[in-house]
């Protein structure tokens, strides 16, 4: 079975390397993709018609603004997949033990049947379970790094129109600051910051904002994410309501997209309870 | 004007409906299965209304530019008859099944119903923008979201469905990288993705080695998501595990979109002069099909489980309207792109019923069958009704596609083409082999438990059952779909009509020209 | 010839159907035989009124639904339609109220699934007669093979799980692997599937080779025509009740096969044509073995119903004899079989249902004198085996009469002696019956004086069918003149 | 740019797949397929596709390893096959 | 070549040159500790003397674009040398939670 499969991929890739044989040459100008009407009417008219100089990010989510919907509503969908799936309630044992840890020393306590301890003291602190220690110089180190990530995530949102990046990009980085924040501290601190169902509101809200941008396009006359329609409602000049409106766009990727990194990582880390994690 | 949204819309009211769906479940679950039944009944209406305008102006087709922007720019949606007709039947299809499933999804899914409508209504989504796109990397997207929705829904089973759909993940995601690396060639020899944009540059630059290496490799892709028979391994354990609402949404929808995407590509992308320009090549092709017919028809008797004999009646099915398609010729076609209509019907009754007896017997085995037609009768007889389509007995609508394709291997075999007999017989003996597997499960349900002892009169003494019906949701929906199978068969010829309205012109040279003209404005 | 559309084929379609939910509803067995009669006679009624118009040479027509271009869902009255029709309906009335006294008297359990599959039938029934082409006839085919399998599997239990399969391997086998392809070749080189007088394949350029091949295809392939070696399921279907028995071998089922063979016989493929390719000696030939086949093993059945069986698979190869004879005369003998036959036979199956209700009997060894204690049904017995052997005072002996004619114009002599022998070979195998139930000795009887005649919903119906069996030898003219004019075209 | 630089990041690319394919312990494949991901990243960036290649290194390199990771933890090191 | 020019070449080779110590430390120490002592502290430096040529090497035909250009490499230079050694703190700490053994001279 091995030794057929390892043939089949064989021949199936001396095939796909023997027809490069008869494609056009690399980066040849007459070549059809790069001769043919398409890509010459991106180089020309982009700016033009979208007053975006990153022509990326222009064909990304304005003249195939529709695919990257889906594409993002592929990232919701991966979400809820993992909800549908993974997301388990009642399996918790009834009162779990807590482990508390004492902070100048690093001693671990562990409490019995669900006995808790302040959660204002000072001196012990709530973590997951002894095994991963409480350290002070990974946690400040993080602490002290993730606002500057989070803050350039925001820069490659805002301005992925204008340089490489954009929502994609920009919201897994931001979903990738949170998911330190977890690895450097424990999930539970992420799940104080962040509850699941604002996550899951984040999630949404990140796609409605897209899929709403284009329905509003068509309320407003034109077709689907049409952003011209936009341009009187946001009294702009419709090559700008173009720009602005693959912003909007941009924005509601990275709330999804984020939404959706932290919410796949809780629930495989915590087994589906949204609980305890690693 | 809202009639000109109408390709977006149904494509976006179930997506919205979805992120409502999904918001609900959080709010309020109450109101989760309202949500999606009004999504996707404003996604129906607006296909229905559609489909009579694509027929009013046929053969021009529908062209919807998405985000205004003109087609070989932008993404635009491509309708005509063929497609119009195919996202009627799977919107109503998936309408039906929704409204009728929801105490399975209930008993199944406790605490999990928004998601599952979420999930439920983002299928629907990728499926009908798989039919109404006219943009090769656009249908690839909206495979994606087809294909995880599904995987999620069909995971979310008993006892081995999520190793099951593991293997359907794999096989899914080969495919659509076959798929996908078939787009990439040809996006280099044309150097565009929008479909008709395609086949106007390959009609000058013809069947060069690229083109030929991308229709491989995007048929081999469709194939596989298809599950044609050698290709088949994943489908019948992911089916057969799944949760039945689950099953019942995924098995009318997912096989028959892909065998329109299939003709789609044959007849629109690639044209049929490259599609049938090797004899030996579609000589294969209907061979195959015919083995997967006669060899998925063995499979299932060989199953033991009620469900997992329908999924390998469904591949055999598959086997029908692929092998139609490759006949090669308009009664062929028109027959398979019949059947996709008629077995997606056909595929929903049997598996709402098998949804109506897993609401209430043990297990779908055929030792737990027993006693069924006393158990349930009104599931049994709409059963009954379904399986007589599936054998193909007029008025049903199993006989009517049945006859085309019969008809058009008859004619091809007459053409030369000696598979077209082949075709033929194997449909034959596949429905013969149908009357085997279905009136098995019905002697079981009918015959036992076998009577013990005799009364006074010499008659056998038969175990009382008392009567235990599915719910009358459940029951309502199979009987709706079970008459629709007779209303279906009665009006074949309007069928057939607006078929033939969207595939003659794409059979014809002459007419590829306008189709061209009306897409793409130049 | 005079066209003209009617309502009325699809209401006698539909009022047995229209019958189905009230006998479904009724909470009481007789609320529910009263819908039985009275859609069986709202049936009988319908096809009565269209019968003068037919006796006229007016033909009935009326398009359902275009479901297929060119073959649309269609029912045609025409005079061989009507015939058919005219034996089926009224005989319903009668097996009904025979099925009453029969289900009563022997208490069968599900009565209610009995009836309504009955009704289902005879629609069935009903539609393959009104057919206006292959198609449709094929739809009402199909629809009387399900429509009867719960009939013949009434018990439930393994004998009837067995002969249930053996029923459905051969009827839906055949007709969807022999009836539908060779179907669909007709259509494929036709164009229509329309009964027209001349067959459709005039003017195609078909061969001898695949014409023959079509023959054969639709004589095996309407397996309900019982003709060897597809006869297998007749006998097997004797499981079930008598009166299913009577229903399935005298009236609807194996006439259905046997109307369906010659309605193609002479609608589809053509009497001309089939003459023009001589292709009467293979079907009449078919038939013959058959007839003989089935004669000499009719002769070693020692059950009573298994005799009967095998009698009627030789009966209705008279039939398909008289009508591959291709001429005229063997064509109007052939068709009057249906009906002669029709009448003969159900009074044996009658008698037969009677002798088990009122005597418990099921093998003819064991009746020996029973026509002491039961006069009236063994009378009944003995007029029926008179009409199915062809005797003189029975109507059986008018089709046989014109089937020898037609044997001898055609000139195919071997034809006439296998009618001459197969009728002796009937005579051998029913007659013993009668003389051992009559002339015994008191000793050599095998009965006590307490048995008696079985209830009075058996005996009428008998009564009447071995009355007509008499009265159609005087009074033939419906039926002859019914299929004379389906001859004439 | 160097077209050597472009072959050995390819081979290092097809390397790190075979390896990912090959190695038993799942969390070296998972970090394989971490390598892999920045192969691939370095080599969109010399083909001049800066937001694919960025795109590659935060999703590919950087998010997709840590779910890899998370999961092994709550599974299993090691393959049956 | 101007003055900055050299200055920022010193700069890179001598970074290089802390990386090919790193590789040779990581490659022939014995065990886990020393090797991610080597790989933390030799990578760190290594970068930044890089990171630290590279912004020199960018200001070389000086403007507000240019001097942004090396600010934004300082500000890499300021990430790395955080991120890396607790990165590589955080290793070896789980590599102690775990009891990865030390290596003793024989």
């Amino acid at each position: 079975m091995k030794i057929l499969a390892i043939a089949l991929c064989l021949l199936l890739g001396g095939a796909l390397v023997f027809v490069v044989g008869d494609f056009p040459d690399w980066g040849d100008p007459m070549s059809p993709p790069n001769d043919y009407r398409l890509s010459k009417h991106f180089i020309e008219n982009t700016m033009e018609e979208t007053s975006v100089p990153n022509i990326v990010t222009a064909v990304l989510a304005d003249y195939r603004g529709f695919d990257t919907m889906f594409e993002t509503a592929v990232i919701f969908t991966a979400a809820l997949a993992c909800f549908f799936l993974l997301r388990t309630w009642g399996r918790r044992p009834s009162k779990p033990d807590n482990v508390y840890m004492h902070l100048l020393t690093g001693v671990h306590v562990r409490l019995k049947h669900g006995k808790t301890l302040s959660p204002q003291s000072r001196t012990f602190a709530r973590v997951e379970s002894e095994i991963l220690r409480y350290d002070l110089v990974t946690s400040t180190v993080c602490r002290l790094m993730i606002p500057f990530i989070q803050l350039f995530a925001l820069y490659v949102v805002a301005h992925g129109h204008h340089s490489p990046g954009g929502g994609f990009q920009g919201g897994v980085i931001l979903g990738a600051s949170f998911l330190l924040l977890a690895i450097s501290h424990d999930l539970r601190t992420l799940r104080e910051r962040f509850p699941e169902v604002k996550l899951m509101y984040l999630l949404i809200a990140g796609i409605v904002l897209y899929s709403g941008v284009g329905f509003a396009c068509m309320i407003y006359g034109g077709n689907f994410l049409e952003y011209e329609a936009l341009g009187p409602l946001m009294g702009v000049t419709p090559v700008m309501a173009h720009s602005l409106g693959i912003l909007f766009v941009e924005i509601g990727v990275a709330m999804t997209v984020m939404a959706t990194m932290i919410l796949i990582y809780n629930y495989i880390s915590s087994l589906g309870t949204y609980e305890r994690g690693l | 004007m809202i009639s000109q949204q109408y390709p977006a819309l149904l494509i976006i009211a179930p997506l919205l409906g979805a992120f409502v769906v999904a918001v609900l479940s959080w709010v309020d679950k109450k109101y989760c299965f309202g949500m999606a039944v009004a999504s996707l009944a404003a996604a129906t209406v607006s296909s229905i209304l559609l489909l009579i305008d694509v027929v009013a102006q046929a053969p021009e087709p529908i062209v919807y530019k998405l985000g205004g922007w003109d087609p070989p720019f932008g993404i635009s949606y491509y309708v005509d008859s063929l497609n119009a007709l195919v996202l009627a039947v799977i919107s109503c299809v998936t309408l039906v099944n929704l409204g009728t499933v929801r105490t399975a999804v209930n008993k199944e899914h406790p605490g999990k119903e928004g998601s599952f409508y979420a999930l439920y209504l983002l299928a629907v989504t990728g499926h009908l923008g798989m039919v109404v796109t006219g943009d090769a990397f656009n249908l690839y997207v909206l495979l994606e979201i087809a294909a995880l929705s599904g995987y999620a829904l069909l995971g979310m089973g008993h006892r081995r469905a999520a190793f099951s759909t593991l293997n359907y993940l794999f096989m899914g995601t080969i495919g659509a990288s076959f798929y996908l690396l078939g787009v990439g060639y040809l996006y280099i020899q044309t150097g565009s993705l929008n479909m008709v944009d395609i086949a106007g540059i390959l009609t000058q630059t013809g069947a060069t080695m690229t083109v030929l290496t991308a229709m491989s490799l995007i048929f081999i892709g469709v194939l596989i998501k298809m599950a044609l028979f050698p290709m088949h391994a994943w489908l019948p354990n992911a089916y057969t595990h799944a949760s039945s609402p689950a099953s019942s949404l995924i098995a009318p929808m997912t096989t028959k979109v892909m065998v329109y995407v299939l003709i789609r590509m044959m007849l629109t992308v690639f044209t049929p002069d490259i599609t049938f320009s090797m004899p030996p090549v579609t000589e294969t092709m209907v061979w195959l099909a015919s083995a997967a017919i006669v060899g998925c028809a063995l499979l299932a008797l060989s199953a033991r489980n009620l469900k997992r004999m329908l999924t390998y009646i469904l591949i055999a099915e598959v086997g029908y309207m692929v092998g139609g398609a490759w006949l090669g010729n308009t009664t062929g076609m028109t027959g398979a792109v019949l059947h996709i209509v008629n077995d997606a019907a056909m595929t929903l009754v049997m598996f709402l019923a098998a949804a109506c007896m897993a609401y209430r017997l043990k297990s779908l085995d055929f030792d737990d069958l027993k006693g069924a037609f006393s158990k349930m009768p009104f599931t049994m007889a709409f059963f009954v009704l379904g399986a007589v389509a599936m054998i193909g007995v007029p008025p049903t609508c199993g006989f009517f596609s049945k006859w085309y394709l019969l008809l058009g291997g008859v004619q091809a075999g007459n053409a030369g083409m000696f598979g077209g007999y082949v075709f033929c017989g194997s449909l034959i003996l596949s429905s013969l082999i149908n009357v085997v597997l279905f009136f098995r499960v019905f002697e079981i349900a009918h015959f036992e438990p076998l009577a013990q002892g005799v009364d006074d009169h010499g008659h056998p003494i038969r175990p009382k059952i008392p009567m235990e019906e599915a719910p009358p949701t459940l029951v309502g929906g199979l009987a709706l779909t079970a008459v629709a199978l007779v209303v279906l068969g009665l009006f074949t010829s309007d069928i057939v009509d607006v078929i033939e309205a969207g595939v003659l012109p794409l059979l014809d040279p002459s007419l590829t020209d306008t189709i061209f003209l009306a897409v793409t404005g130049s | 010839m005079i066209m003209q559309s009617s309502i009325f084929p699809l209401l006698a379609i539909l009022a047995p159907l229209a019958g189905i939910p009230g006998m479904m509803s009724s909470k009481n067995a007789n609320v529910r035989e009263a819908w039985t009669f009275a859609s069986a006679f709202a049936t009988f009624a319908l096809a009565l009124v269209l019968l003068p118009g037919v006796l006229d040479g007016t033909e009935y027509t009326l398009t359902i639904a275009p479901v297929i271009p060119a073959v649309p869902l269609a029912l045609k009255v025409d005079s061989l339609g009507m015939l058919f029709a005219m034996v089926s309906t009224p005989l319903w009335i009668v097996t009904s109220l025979y099925s009453i006294g029969y289900m009563r008297g022997l208490h069968e359990p599900n009565q209610t699934r009995y009836f309504c599959c009955f009704a289902l039938a005879i629609s069935a029934t009903v539609g393959v007669a009104f057919s206006a082409n292959l198609f449709t006839m094929y739809l009402f085919y199909e629809m009387l093979s399900f429509a009867t399998y719960p009939l013949v599997t009434h018990h439930q239990d393994p004998e009837a799980r067995v002969s249930g399969r053996k029923y459905l391997l051969y009827i839906v086998g055949g007709s969807i692997g022999l009836a539908l392809p060779a179907m669909i070749i007709v259509f494929s080189m036709a164009g229509t599937l329309d009964f027209l007088p001349q067959g459709v394949l005039v003017g195609t350029n078909i061969g001898a080779g695949l014409m023959a091949v079509l023959v054969v295809m639709f004589i095996f392939g309407f397996a309900k025509a019982g003709v060897m070696p597809f006869h297998s399921w007749l006998p097997a279907a004797m499981v079930a009740p008598t009166p299913v028995s009577a229903l399935l071998h005298a009236v609807a089922v194996v006439k259905v096969g046997v109307f369906s063979v010659v309605r193609v016989l002479t609608g589809i493929l053509g009497v001309d044509l089939l003459a023009h390719f001589h292709l009467s000696t293979l079907i009449s030939g078919i038939a013959a073995v058959t007839i003989l086949t089935a004669s000499l093993i009719a002769l070693s059945q020692k059950e009573l119903k298994r005799r009967l069986a095998f009698s009627t698979i030789g009966q209705l190869s008279y039939i398909i004899l008289g009508v591959g004879l291709l001429t005229p005369k063997g064509i109007t003998g052939g068709m009057v079989h249906i009906a002669m036959h029709a009448f003969g036979k159900i009074t044996l199956f009658f008698c037969a249902g009677a002798i088990f209700v009122g005597a418990g009997k099921k093998y003819i060894p064991d009746m020996v004198g029973i026509g002491r204690r039961m006069p009236v049904t063994m009378t009944a017995f003995f007029i029926g085996s008179l009409s199915v052997i062809g005797i003189p005072l029975t109507g059986g002996f008018f089709s046989k009469w014109y089937m020898l004619q037609g044997a001898l114009d055609s000139g195919q002599w071997i034809f006439m002696v296998v009618l001459l022998v197969s009728s002796l070979l009937n005579a051998a195998y029913f007659l013993p019956i009668v003389y051992k139930a009559f002339f015994c000795t008191d000793e050599e009887s095998l009965f006590e004086p307490v048995v008696k005649e079985a209830p009075i919903h058996c005996l009428v119906p008998l009564c009447i069918t071995a009355i007509v069996s008499v009265v159609l030898f005087f009074f033939p003219d419906v039926f002859r003149t019914l299929a004379e004019l389906a001859v004439e075209g | 740019m160097f077209y050597q630089i472009d072959n050995a990041v390819l081979t290092l690319v097809v390397l790190c797949a075979l390896a990912a394919i090959n190695i038993k312990d799942l969390l070296g494949a998972g970090i394989l397929f971490g390598a892999y991901s920045f192969m691939m990243c370095l080599l969109w960036a010399v083909m001049g596709a800066v937001d694919v290649a960025f795109t590659e290194a935060s999703v590919g390199a950087g998010v997709s390893t840590v779910l890899f990771i998370a999961a092994v933890f709550r599974t299993s090191r090691r393959t049956k096959d | 070549m101007t003055i900055l020019e050299i200055i920022a070449l010193c700069f890179i080779a001598m970074g290089l040159i802390f990386f090919l110590g790193g590789t040779v430390g990581i490659l022939r120490l014995p065990d886990f500790y020393s090797r991610l002592h080597a790989a933390g502290k030799l990578d760190t430096l290594g970068s930044l003397n890089v990171l630290l040529g590279l912004a020199l090497y960018s200001l070389a035909p000086i403007s507000l674009l240019s001097v942004l250009t090396a600010l934004k490499i300082l500000l890499c230079m300021f990430f790395v040398f955080m991120a890396s050694p607790s990165a590589t703190h955080a290793i070896v700490d789980a590599g102690m939670d775990a009891g990865m053994p030390h290596w003793r001279k024989r």
